[in-house]
């Protein structure tokens, strides 16, 4: 099994969502991350005073799968993710020991089932 | 002595109209997104500031000065005072003290419909327009002494003068700039874009229910025994639109929908303004009990049927209630402690009063609609009346105004 | 002439007590959890909307109608205008607009001791039953010419009337609805459910002080020199209050609590309102002072002894001052500007008007108590009184409204 | 009956001035973080209290009790009352009421500018000392007979009576505790720390906007033909300044600025609050355009040249506006509805009333500064000032409260 | 070493904390995240319009821990964490490669010591 | 590949960022988390009840970089975020199998540059 951990532009979720449904992706996790990467951040200014934000708002996609099914699913990640534009994110590939379903104990595969 | 007792009333009423400014500030900015909490506030702090200074130069003397044919004041800019209006039962700066909180409040209406795509410096110039013309040139039809009022149009508070008119105003203002990004899909079908915070947009409604009190029974504009039934009145009629809409979205949505249900009390105190004075009881609620269901229907077609995308329900409330509060003063007129002698449809008076005030409504409808399509389409063409997809997506606080509402929070997307 | 500045006052102070609506709304949903919000909000906007439909067509005539053995009004329905109160001195609809803004208070203070947990609809019943039955049926006996006012009972601005009704029906829900899920551990120790903004509280507090000088002072129905001593020692006594409480939790429990001591700024206010006009100042601070160590101990107690659940501390704050200040008048009566000749036990008049205010303080504790035991269980064995488990922890603003207070934003939970 | 209504008008003014507190409240918690709102509302909550009480057995005879050689007023102690003042035309409850509130504001404006770092209890300490003495002190030049008032010297709502006395008490504060941690960078270079949210600290504003027309027309302590003149030039000083303001950080830093342009709006109410009765319009919007510049030109130097670390601007606005509008009374007083004889330098008056406010100015300045910053000292070197750095970085709320203002929100840092 | 990621309903977070201490385990890090899975989110409603939210709030329970002890503590988790309805939620294991405290710089089991 | 998560007091974010970018580090994701370890949290009270708070505000920081780097980092992270006190935090360190960048479809050390 692996673990996709994708990070994209927060608009973009709606249609990764999408994207892994159609892959038969059973369960996923989403959290908003600060990202820092090529993509410049922008100023603000606070009562004349100018600063840096240099973080933009990410969303982080956690997604478990078995290994067959995560090399298709980067492909159509970035054929469909793709903005062409600084900032369109990264996909980072774990690999999982285990898995494990709290409500039946069923383990592995079957957890993500 | 007397004129002591009314200035004292009408400048607490003045300064309770003033107060709706904060009302609106926090329930628009309630009823979006957080991103644009910061321009919603900030519109609302300059069209107030901005109207203030014009409508004191300008605008006064158009909707009160001398009558030229019906249609416009023409003295007294510059220097209003110098009209010396109600000098003698009120003072005049007094009277224009009231006359200007109600101004800011018609042009704030607009900026409600407007939200989260308006660029900052085209809201300034158009609120500039509808409190330099739009605004005194139908409240002088009204008010002033113009041809409406000569014909007997009756609106005591401003149903029409002040709510419609800013509702109309945003009509045309949300029509012409379009719906936001992402509010319906390629299909047509609406899409729901959360306000950020439920408890700003109750807080906002609740001032506004409490400044109503000194809109409507200030415009009196002379403490009197009366005044106890125009405060029933508003009161009541406010009371059965909020029912009546929460009973309403339980009824089709399930469940009561809270922000919906705001709306509604919003809507009723729209609707009574016009007629306050001249229905009873019973009618006030009846004219609320219709409110609460014009705002829940006709927000829901404004934005299902039209896609009209107005994300606090701005002319629903203002524009829908407005009209129909001004054309309930022709069904439900009747005698009151207030006035006598004009009686509506339902009250045996024929129809006489309410083809009245259809004409008033029919005008008035008229000319907002043709000025304020006109000033948003040159500012359209010219200046540019949106901000870019990109900044509309990151949201304008960062855009127009360098700065975040909430900048400790974590948001969730 | 002297009625209409009677009518600017009595009418001002009605709209300062109307805002109380807004300063509950944003005190108690401020004091719950962010899942509850839209519910607090929402029942605090259908308490005023109903009460205000139901007071006027049936509630004020039982209050204020014509007297039946002490007990009831029982003239003046559906037309409460007929009856022609304070025609000479006031106006019937300022009066009648005055009272109403009085019940929607009482009717609000329950919402708080049942927040989080009761459903919607039965909310929508008992507050109906309150409103038309409950709180006018006391009222009249203290206000509407019934058997306490004729015994002398004096409980000007209501400490009894309004706030210990709520407080007392607020006690009655409390307790048969149970305490929310996660409130006491098994061994019955009390878990801190703590409340989701405390702006919000505080901000409520603070309109609520303001508005308590309508509600005080406003009590007169007539403009007079001898408001400002009701204005001192209103706020005299919250003031001692505040800092009583804030002292006492500080030596308490290591440090100067806030959402303790914003009870304690209330709790003060609610207990000099009976006797707001015939106590001295020194009478008023220690009336407050005393209010603000009941409400510490009697939160605690309630909460940690008797294990009744009260999110808001509607229960000490209203309740236990509401006698406190209603007894107060025993103790602590004297000449004044406003009344002379009557005398508490501190001041030399003996036990007679200690007596009178027990005797008051009894019978209304009794009636409310008995018709809201019943009330609330014949809710709760019919409709049910209470949202499932389920609901109750997922949050009712999903499950009464299927919506959220605050949608965008990141919690912990 | 004309006392009546007098009573009527400034009870009426004093409770709108009580609200600030609220516009105080959430205005100073919006613009500072998180982790110190619930210290920020509690601060406010009690110098509130401990005023009316300290006030109301100390403060008013030192202010208004028979004047001792123009310096403090020296009777009327613990019962304030049995000075009798206004009692013909008005009531003395109502005056010390009125007054009551006014001191409050004075010690509020500090809390601003000392916020998170200062200790808790060592903040009551200051808050004492200045309801104490230097609030009623300077007030007694200025109001309470002393030799300002027989100098002539003019302040009629207290630009610098209230508010320039609390932005210099401020000031002495500040600088005695020193910046915030993390606030300048070892070279110099200040940082910005944002306050937390923008619509607690718009709400504010437009409340205490509406609360100063109670401040400056109350001030009147009659009611008058001449109110509505005050209304006006309250009204338009405060949009000119809003306007200015907005313009000015819009050219200067590329963005309209919005907090910033909420500071321009109060520092438009303060400087216009000494003249507001004998200035005409036109004046009155140059000392609010003036005020625009003032503030932002103020804040930045305060801030960046002098590195004073002031989280909310209280000496920009209070302390500069205050001092600006005294002396703006020498450059624009004119013939007014409300006085007339007085002409200022820009108005063919010379120089004379110029240098008696300069000279009022000076003395009032020295005042402040001098006894709070011996009392800042005197603090700092006995019970302490400041927090401890971990205090002070995991924030006041735990530190000195123990609770958190949000608790179920998740937080960037 | 092994790290856990354990998904749970925000309401047995105690239960786990509890847990997890019983088992000596030294230090854990929870944030929350939206989780999508079997289990069904719920639809909201806004001004008449209808909205399905799809995602349901979870607790991401992570905790690093010797290999030895992650066996033991996943039938704990297993045995008490379950309601037996769909939701309960996941434990993925990852081997982690190295562990260090930035205090000490102490290294792996001494590390989480 | 690795990736290291690092766990630190919130107010060491910026000193972190620093150290990272002067590494060349070419991106990250800052995330904030509740962290339980030695370091204690605190009691609050609310209405005169009083609980404890048993999580602290940690901040967490990702970063996946060439595992030629991580050791550098890791020195300098000890070096410059330590303070000596309780709480300082832990740097954990995982095998990344692969980075793919969705702007471009580059993969690895070519998709982190
Ligand atoms: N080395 C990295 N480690 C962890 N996260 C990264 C790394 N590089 C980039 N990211 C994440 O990916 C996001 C997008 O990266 P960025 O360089 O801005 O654009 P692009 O992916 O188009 O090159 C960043 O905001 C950050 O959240
Ligand atoms: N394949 C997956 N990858 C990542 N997280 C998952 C995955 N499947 C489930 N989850 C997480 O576990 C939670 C519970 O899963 P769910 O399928 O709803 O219930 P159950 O675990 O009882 O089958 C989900 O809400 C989600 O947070
Ligand atoms: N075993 C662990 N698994 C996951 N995170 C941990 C673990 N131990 C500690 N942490 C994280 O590191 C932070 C600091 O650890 P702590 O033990 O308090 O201090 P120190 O690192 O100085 O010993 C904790 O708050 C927690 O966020």
């Amino acid at each position: 099994m692996k673990k996709l951990e994708i990070i994209i532009r927060p608009e973009k979720l709606d249609a990764l969502k999408e994207l892994l449904m159609d892959n038969e992706v059973k369960g996923m996790n989403i959290s908003n991350v600060m990202g820092f990467g090529s993509q410049l951040g922008y100023t603000e200014q606070y009562r004349g005073t100018k600063f840096n934000v240099n973080f933009v708002s990410k969303m982080k996609v956690e997604v478990v799968l078995p290994t067959e099914k995560a090399q298709k699913i980067i492909e159509e990640i970035k054929a469909k993710l793709r903005t062409g534009q600084v900032g369109d994110g990264k996909i980072f590939v774990y690999a999982v020991e285990k898995t494990i379903r709290i409500r039946t104990g069923e383990e592995d595969e079957a957890a993500l089932g | 002595m007397e004129q002591l007792i009314n200035i004292v009333w009408v400048f607490l009423a003045s300064v309770m109209v003033m107060l709706m400014q904060a009302g609106f500030a926090v329930l628009e900015s309630g009823f979006t997104r957080s991103k644009n909490t910061n321009n919603v506030l900030m519109k609302n702090l300059m069209d107030f500031s901005i109207g203030s200074l014009i409508f004191y130069f300008i605008g006064f003397g158009l909707m009160f000065g001398s009558d030229s044919n019906g249609l416009f004041g023409s003295s007294g800019f510059i220097n209003p005072v110098s009209l010396g209006l109600y000098a003698d039962t009120l003072s005049p700066e007094v009277f224009i003290f009231f006359q200007t909180v109600f101004c800011a409040t018609a042009a704030t209406i607009v900026s409600g419909a407007m939200a989260e795509r308006t660029k900052f410096s085209s809201y300034l110039i158009y609120t500039v327009v509808i409190s330099l013309v739009v605004y005194p040139i139908s409240g002088h039809w009204i008010w002033g002494g113009g041809f409406l009022s000569q014909m007997g149009f009756i609106d005591f508070a401003g149903s029409m003068a002040v709510h419609a008119v800013g509702g109309l105003a945003a009509l045309a203002g949300a029509i012409t700039i379009g719906p936001r990004i992402g509010k319906y899909t390629p299909d047509g079908k609406s899409n729901a874009i959360l306000g950020h915070s439920i408890p700003l947009g109750a807080l906002g409604v609740f001032i506004l229910w409490f400044c109503w009190f000194g809109f409507n029974a200030g415009s009196s504009l002379e403490a009197a025994t009366y005044v106890g039934h125009i405060a029933m009145t508003t009161n009541l009629a406010a009371a059965a639109a909020a029912l009546a809409t929460m009973f309403l979205t339980w009824f089709r949505y399930g469940k009561p929908d809270i922000s919906m249900t705001l709306n509604g009390a919003l809507a009723g105190l729209v609707a009574i303004t016009a007629g306050c004075h001249i229905v009873s009881m019973p009618g006030a609620i009846i004219i609320g009990l219709v409110a609460g269901f014009l705002v829940t229907f006709g927000i829901e077609i404004i934005d299902q049927k039209f896609r009209i995308d107005d994300p606090v329900g701005a002319i629903g409330v203002h524009m829908l209630n407005g009209v129909w509060g001004t054309l309930a003063v022709g069904l439900f007129a009747t005698d009151t402690p207030v006035v006598e002698g004009i009686r509506g449809l339902f009250y045996g008076g024929g129809l006489d009063q309410l083809i009245v005030q259809g004409i008033g409504a029919g005008a008035v409808i008229a000319w907002v609609l043709v000025t304020c399509f006109i000033t948003f389409n040159v500012i359209k063409h010219t200046v540019g009346l949106r901000v870019t997809p990109e900044e509309e997506i990151r949201g304008l606080d960062i855009g127009e105004h360098g700065s975040e509402a909430y900048p400790e929070f974590t948001l969730k997307h």
